[in-house]
């Protein structure tokens, strides 16, 4: 479905990413983990068009894409909920949400998939007139990640969607990332410091290294690969 | 009581005027929080387009109906190009650029608009041609609100009411407010940021340009640095009132117009800017954000 | 026992319609690790911000008690550059380091509320804006060693891995001599490795006896390092006590841990 | 070269310049002998102009594509500037080659040539002053000239009626302007950003609208003149040893400014205002005084701008409201962005192209303000941080080995 | 002096008072094409140096400089009072002959600062009494409104005009206020004009501001009376006011609709430039022809000489035959009270 082949791209005269080429099939939860600072979030940026590619190609459902605009590659069904969660500060946690269904004119369902999300978070209900930027920081990811949803994509990036949250959520989101995946057949790529739950629920995974792919393989091998406990499982 | 009425709509006249000017102001603000210095030229482009139009038409002899009508729209489409073209040369390469750079090019393209219609055209005053002429039942009021300032208030209130509609409920609208909120996540949720820029500067514009139009049919005269004053005025204005805002801004305009109508009246021309100025201090210091901006108390 | 050095009394929040902390009583005492837990939304920066000065609560008293005297300071009220200057200094859940100034400059600027030199010493550099100059530096650098940051000492903040930027903002209020150290959030965004390292380090930090109250979601970290925790909810609070009896409190297990405890 | 593509789109943009530029540019009318003309001519010189620009632009953009090492090269540039800035004996070499040049100026030009020199330092000095409010401090200030002007009326009230000579009204002159500096923080420190901006503007208007109008006290539009000029040791000057005197005056002054400036923003209160300006909720939590530190910017900056004040009124010898007008803060703003924010030699680079290029483009006649806008669009359009930007020094400890 | 007399003209050409400005440059241009063209002065071709000042103070003095050091020997302009103020001592160091259209500020030649200046329009001290005598005497109207435009013109203007009704008794200051020149609209201060009960209203300023207040009063429908400036005799004042400017009195220079060189100047202007002269155009063609006789006739560009012509011998130009008096102003150029009447100044008899 998404195919990455020697993408370089970077910040001023600074490679973030020097060399990456990946694969992800439709239907798959594909995780990317490395060190801070590796490269995974301007991988992210590359595949969405907000940072160029300066080199390589991006292919999604055999078409070019890293010569187009990001909101044309948004139009192709592409979601991200990027790192730092992004949320409209001065939009209400519900403007926030129909933001998110931006491109979709099915008021009825848009509806319907609010109502869903509300019962997913609880709290987002209860503060749905309330200034998306005076949300608490977990609040906001769980905002950041419903607005995602409300998209509808065919392919969702996610950047340490976990981040900020309390365990009982933490535990949740992974729920609802399989959910997604299971009901609504939506690829999903996710990044994640949290490694050990990730490469639970994904099937394969990709380890980063300062802008470079050095390892990749199903969940379960790189789950045993000492190294990879070493480094990222904290084991 | 009388003279309280007729400062009164002295006051709600020149706050129109102020108003049709800063909501213009106010929305490129909004997008990308710039102070388009170049916007009070705009405006007298505006002026100067619907002026060079209807005196060639009543030349050739139109009746002043279709005047008005192709003036208008000649002034609006005009304006809206300007604004367009503006955006592209001066304002989108400094997207990335630090804060002030954009200020400091809009002062630039202010300063080359002034002279281009300066040397395009002349220095001198124009009579501005009578557009909207006196109608007879005013008459009995005439000596408080003509046939202009009735023009332009109402229009001011129309627009605001359908900006705010716009902006509120519209598609396009909700894009302006993302995009004014965050860029890149706009640009996620599969808004053309470029378009939505390039809209608020046409939508702007086109307000500049019907404020030139109805401004100077009131005031008729034009020459080619009415749009200096009239910007920092409608900046103050959109600032009292909360710059962003759309009722803010003819709020604040409102405001502005009577508190120098009533100062002139009451107390002396001479320092009615001062009065101004003064209000407008006062006001931020009890409302840092203006009269309906939202005061927005970071969340830290 | 020793003496508490924070006591806060009450504390009441109120956004419009939105009661963030309700009644909230906390107290930490001098040479603690004291953690702040709570599901998302339940107050804690908001109670961080209260005491900090940042927000000025609807109610309740804070008060700060140096270990040295018996006298204890009010912070209901004071600005937050006075608050630092009594001595209580935080890092932020968002991190807010100054981007353009190098790393070094970020932690002289947490120097500034224990130095002097104003306009005269600047202009003329006397012998006495030198000499604190000199030992703004120093201090500044033997706090970066400290905690390992030695190394990006000339870079510009913004150029830091994460990791190593919230172990700056740590460095920089640390810079100020705080009484009590305040920290959101501090493994936010770390990976499991440098959580560790984060573990040793408040740990180090710790045994120079500096007090400290700490809000997290990690409970591996929590627990590790915890004299005491409070558990919130909802802007109250909700139970207190040692990692083990909050382990085992059935409160907090339904409220924030969920079932299994792993850790 | 150029493609066919490209060929295709310059014709469209210089179209729609066709287009736009033509009720502008082409028609004129007279409205009271009812005439048109219409200057077609002027349409297909548009036409011609904007499509050679268009073509000169795709070929910077060419060029700069074909050679990557280009941007590398400005890069390089900017970081050779400020290794010699760095290294101590190149920058004593490049301050007595500077220093050489500034002294023996006025020998190779003509007076007129001086005076607008001396006019350059004078923004100089003012963009200096500035610098330590917008570009250091990070608060921007739309009124500066009110502090300016504060100097300037200082000087000449105290002139016209009690005799005071230059050197006595000297620092009377920035300690006023420094007084209302602080007049003017007080109530505007709890705004943020443009709403700061505005008051300030509205600031300066007010100070100008009081000189204007309170006749009694300032004489009004009609201005105050026969201003003595500076003096020493109650010398005689012409006209000409006066220019010559004011401009070394200037040298002066502008060496002490950059020396006090650098050091104070070398300073503890230095990283303060920086602080400020990169997060004031960090910086307030960081133990800082946000309302004392903004005060003594706002007061800092106005001492200058007061002094420079006082030298202009002694340098024209006639002042009135209309020289303290808003364009003269914008312009003075200018120079500040377009030098590069908080940057002393930016500044200085800003100041004497924009105060001199006006000067020099009097061989434009007409045309001279137009080019004025235009070229001040380019440049920021080019050098969106500033001409020389970041050239801030960072503290640096080196470990000594023990 | 080399093969070539130079002609300096300074005064704004760019920003927001060119229209000032620039119709002096057009009036120089004429006159010396036509000088050129027959043959130059004395055999020497007459260039012209045009600098802009922008009316300001600070500027001027550099263009005053500028133009010295070019080696001007006579300049045309400036066109400000304040700027003129702060560029005459550089000429006065260099002895070079000032003059100017539209400067009239007393302190220029009655403060006796500066001997090389001369204009060709009446200063303010003349003008004030004579507006408001007219007010006064001739249309018999006591209730006086004093309005301005605060600038280095118009105040000046409107103070003398005050201190007049204070002398000589007879009439009343109802109002007296400055307006903002620039502003967008003047209906509060035409509804103050009303309450005060003024029968008339004096005005100090130029003719924009003029024809905004005259307009405001036509649609607020007020009757009372305006008597204005020189600023505002000028055709320009009639075009933008268009009816309103129907009944409006103006000093100004004396008449000189029957001179034919005022004629031939505004004719040659048409033809050169394609529109009617703007501001202070007659006074500017006037100082031209004044300044270039009187180099002819001394045969040298000493300022002694020059003034020696100057003060003794009448030139005859477009606002009449005209010498100076020894402080500079020139000795002819009376005034006369104009009304518009049926879009045209006459001279009110
Ligand atoms: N906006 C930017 N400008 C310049 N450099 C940047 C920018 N964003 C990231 N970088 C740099 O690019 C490199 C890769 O950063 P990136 O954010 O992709 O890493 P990451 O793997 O997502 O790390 P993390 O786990 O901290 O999110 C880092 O060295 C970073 O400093
Ligand atoms: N400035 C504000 N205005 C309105 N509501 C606010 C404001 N700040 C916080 N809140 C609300 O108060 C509640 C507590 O927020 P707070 O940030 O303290 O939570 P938290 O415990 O830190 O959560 P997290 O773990 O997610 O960071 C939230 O529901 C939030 O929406
Ligand atoms: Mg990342
Ligand atoms: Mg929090």
């Amino acid at each position: 479905m998404l195919k990455l082949e020697n993408v370089q791209s970077g910040y001023g005269n600074k490679l973030a990413i020097k060399e990456v080429s990946l694969e992800i099939n439709e239907g798959e939860i594909i995780t990317l983990i490395g060190a801070n600072g590796a490269g995974k979030s301007t991988t992210l940026m590359t595949i969405c068009g907000v940072v160029a590619c300066r080199a390589g190609s991006v292919k999604f459902q055999e078409r070019e894409i890293h010569k187009m605009a990001p909101d044309e590659i948004v139009k192709l069904g592409i979601c991200q909920v990027p790192e730092g969660r992004h949320i409209f500060p001065q939009l209400t946690v519900k403007e926030n949400l129909d933001m998110g269904a931006f491109l979709r004119n099915d008021t009825e369902e848009i509806k319907k998939d609010r109502d869903y999300v509300y019962s997913l978070f609880p709290i987002l209900a209860e503060r749905r007139h309330q200034d998306g930027g005076n949300l608490s920081g977990g609040e906001q990811q769980m905002l950041a990640m419903s607005r995602a949803l409300m998209a509808r994509p065919k392919l969702l990036l996610l950047d340490e969607p976990s981040m900020g949250l309390a365990p009982l959520v933490i535990k949740q989101i992974f729920e609802i990332i399989k959910q997604i995946n299971k009901e609504s057949n939506t690829t999903i790529f996710l990044v994640e410091q949290n490694a050990n739950q990730a490469l639970h629920i994904a099937d394969r995974g990709y380890v980063m290294e300062t802008g470079r792919i050095t390892l990749s393989g199903p969940a379960q091998e790189l789950l045993a690969n000492t190294d990879i406990q070493k480094a990222y499982l904290g084991i | 009581m009388d003279y309280f009425i007729e400062l009164f709509f002295s006051g709600l006249t020149r706050g129109s005027i102020y108003a049709l000017i800063a909501l213009g102001y106010t929305m490129v603000y909004g997008i990308i929080g710039l102070i388009n210095f170049a916007h009070g030229e705009i405006y007298m482009i505006g002026a100067f387009t619907a002026f060079i139009v209807a005196t060639v038409l009543s030349i050739y002899g139109f009746p002043l109906f279709s005047i008005v009508i192709i003036a208008g729209l000649a002034a609006v489409v005009w304006s809206s190009s300007y604004g367009y073209t503006i955006e592209k040369i001066a304002y989108k390469p400094l997207r990335h650029a630090p804060r002030l750079s954009p200020l400091i090019s809009a002062i630039g393209m202010s300063i080359f608009l002034q002279n281009y219609v300066l040397l395009a055209q002349t220095s001198d005053f124009l009579p501005f041609p009578t557009l909207i002429p006196d109608w007879e039942f005013m008459e009995p009021i005439a000596h408080i609100v003509g046939t202009t300032d009735l023009a332009i208030l109402v229009t001011t209130v129309m627009v605001m009411v359908l900006l705010t509609v716009v902006i509120k409920f519209t598609k396009i609208g909700k894009a302006m407010r993302a995009t004014a909120q965050d860029r890149m996540m706009a640009t996620l949720v599969g808004i053309n940021v470029n378009n939505v820029i390039s809209a608020t500067f046409i939508v702007g514009s086109a307000l500049a340009a019907i404020g030139g139009l109805l401004i100077a049919s009131h005031i008729g005269q034009i020459n080619f640095y009415i749009g200096f004053i009239a910007g920092i005025k409608a900046f103050t204005a959109a600032v009292l009132g909360g710059i962003g805002s759309i009722p803010g801004a003819v709020l604040g305009s409102f405001v502005l117009g009577l508190t120098e109508s009533f100062a002139t009246g009451y107390v002396s021309s001479d320092y009615e800017d001062v009065f101004a100025f003064s209000l407008l201090v006062l006001i931020l210091i009890f409302k840092p954000s203006g009269l309906l901006g939202k005061a927005t108390n970071q969340k830290v | 026992m020793k003496q508490s050095i924070l006591q806060v009394t009450g504390l009441t929040m109120d956004f419009g319609g939105i009661r963030a902390l309700n009644s909230l009583d906390l107290d930490v005492k001098s040479g603690e690790i004291v953690a702040l837990i709570g599901p998302n939304g339940a107050g804690k920066t908001t109670f961080f911000n209260c005491i900090t000065g940042i927000y000025t609560p609807t109610a309740g008293d804070i008060f700060l008690t140096p270990p040295d005297s018996s006298k204890k300071i009010s912070l209901k009220g004071l600005k937050p550059n006075q608050v630092t200057e009594k001595g209580l200094a935080r890092t932020f859940q968002n991190i807010r380091l100054f981007a353009k100034m190098t790393v070094l400059e970020n932690v002289m600027i947490g120097r500034h509320c224990r130095t002097k030199a104003f306009v005269f010493g600047a202009i003329f550099r006397t012998a006495a804006t030198r000499k604190e100059e000199k030992s703004i530096i120093e201090t500044s650098y033997a706090i970066l060693e400290k905690l390992g940051l030695a190394e990006f000492a000339n870079e510009f903040a913004d150029n830091l891995p994460y990791g190593a930027q919230r172990r700056l903002e740590i460095a920089r209020a640390l810079a100020t001599e705080p009484l009590l150290l305040l920290l959101d959030e501090p493994a936010a965004g770390m990976n499991p490795q440098e959580t560790i390292a984060l573990d040793k380090l408040i740990k180090k930090i710790s045994l120079d006896g500096q007090a400290i109250l700490l809000i997290e979601h990690d409970m591996q970290l929590v627990m590790s390092l915890s004299d005491r925790i409070f558990v919130m909810d909802y802007g109250k609070k909700i139970a207190q006590g040692t990692p083990a009896e909050i382990r085992e409190n059935p409160v907090v297990i339904k409220a924030y841990l969920g079932e299994e405890v792993d850790a | 070269m150029v493609s066919l593509k490209e060929l295709k789109k310059g014709l469209l943009t210089s179209l729609w310049f066709v287009f736009l530029t033509f009720p502008i540019i082409v028609i004129k009318v007279d409205p009271i002998q009812r005439t048109v003309i219409w200057r077609w001519q002027n349409a297909l010189y548009m036409a011609l102009g904007t499509f050679g620009i268009y073509l000169l632009v795709k070929y910077y953009q060419h060029r700069k594509e074909n050679q990557p090492s280009r941007p590398k090269n400005t890069e390089q540039t900017e970081s050779f500037l400020h290794g010699i800035l760095q290294k101590p004996l190149q920058r004593k070499i490049l301050v007595g080659v500077v220093a050489t040049i500034a002294v023996l100026f006025p020998h190779f030009f003509s007076t007129y040539q001086t005076n607008v020199m001396t006019t350059a330092l004078m923004y100089v000095v003012l963009g200096l002053g500035l610098n330590i409010v917008v570009g250091l401090a990070g608060l921007l200030d739309l009124g500066f000239v009110a502090f300016y002007a504060v100097g300037a009326y200082t000087y000449a009230l105290l002139n016209l009626h009690f005799g005071l000579g230059f050197w006595t009204v000297l620092p009377i002159g920035g300690l006023i302007a420094a007084m209302f500096g602080v007049l003017l923080g007080f109530p505007v420190l709890r705004l943020r950003g443009d709403y700061l901006a505005i008051v300030t503007l509205g600031f300066g208007e007010i100070i100008r609208l009081i000189l204007e109008n309170w006749g009694k006290f300032s004489k009004g539009p009609s201005g105050i003149s026969n201003i003595s000029r500076p003096g020493f040791l109650g010398m005689e000057f012409s006209l000409e040893q006066s220019i010559l005197y004011t401009y070394y005056l200037m040298i002066l002054f502008v060496i002490i400014t950059i020396f006090v400036v650098n050091r104070l923003q070398d300073s503890r209160l230095g990283r303060a205002w920086i602080a400020l300006r990169e997060d004031e909720i960090a910086c307030q939590a960081m133990g800082i005084d946000k309302r004392k530190t903004k005060l003594v910017a706002f007061s800092l900056g106005a001492f200058w701008a007061g002094i420079v004040g006082v030298m202009f009124a002694a340098k024209t010898t006639f002042i009135n409201p209309a020289s303290f007008t808003f364009l003269e803060s914008a312009i003075i703003l200018s120079i500040v962005v377009l030098g590069g924010m908080g940057s002393i030699i930016g500044v200085v680079f800003g100041a004497l192209i924009l105060i001199l290029m006006p000067e020099y483009l009097r061989a434009l006649s007409e045309y001279r303000m137009l080019a004025f806008g235009g070229i001040l669009v380019c440049m920021m359009i080019f050098r969106p941080q500033g001409l020389i930007s970041n050239i801030r020094r960072t503290y640096r400890f080196e470990k000594k080995p023990q | 002096a080399g093969d070539t007399i130079k002609f300096g003209v300074a005064g704004p050409h760019s920003g927001d008072l060119a229209s000032y400005g620039l119709p002096s440059v057009n009036a120089a241009k004429l006159v010396i094409d036509k000088v050129n063209a027959n043959g130059g002065i004395n055999g020497k071709m007459v260039e012209m140096l045009v600098e802009d000042d922008v009316c300001k103070p600070e500027i001027s003095t550099n263009t005053a400089t500028k133009l010295v050091s070019d080696g001007v020997e006579v300049v045309l302009g400036h066109i400000c009072s304040g700027a003129t103020i702060a560029a005459m001592p550089i000429y006065k160091e260099s002895g070079i002959l000032v003059m100017s259209p539209s400067a009239t500020s007393d302190e220029l030649t009655l403060s006796g600062d500066y001997p090389n200046f001369f204009r060709t329009i009446a200063p303010n001290a003349a003008q004030s009494p004579a507006m408001i005598d007219f007010a006064i005497n001739k249309l018999g109207l006591s209730k006086i409104a004093i309005i301005h435009d605060k600038g280095d013109y118009g105040k000046p203007l409107a103070e003398g005009a005050k201190k007049h009704v204070e002398q000589t008794g007879k009439g009343e200051v109802v109002l007296f206020e400055g307006i903002t020149p620039g502003a967008m609209d003047y209906s509060a201060i035409v509804q103050k004009i009303k309450q005060s009960g003024a029968e008339v209203v004096v005005f100090g300023g130029y003719h924009p501001e003029a024809s905004k207040i005259v307009t405001i009063m036509k649609k607020k429908r007020l009757k009372t009376k305006f008597v204005s400036d020189d600023g505002v005799k000028d055709d320009t004042f009639i075009k933008v006011a268009g009816d309103a400017a129907e009944g409006v009195y103006a000093a100004g220079p004396q008449d000189n609709s029957s001179n034919p060189m005022a004629a031939e100047a505004k004719a040659a202007h048409k033809a050169a430039f394609g529109s009617d002269p703007g501001a202070f155009f007659e006074g500017a063609y006037a100082a031209t022809v004044a300044m270039l006789n009187a180099i002819e006739k001394a045969d040298s560009t000493k300022l002694e000489d020059l003034k020696k012509v100057l003060q003794t011998e009448k030139v005859a130009t477009p606002v009449g035959d005209i010498n100076f008096d020894k402080n500079g102003d020139a000795i002819g150029v009376g005034f006369s009270m104009y009304v518009v009447e049926n879009g045209s100044y006459i001279v009110v008899k």
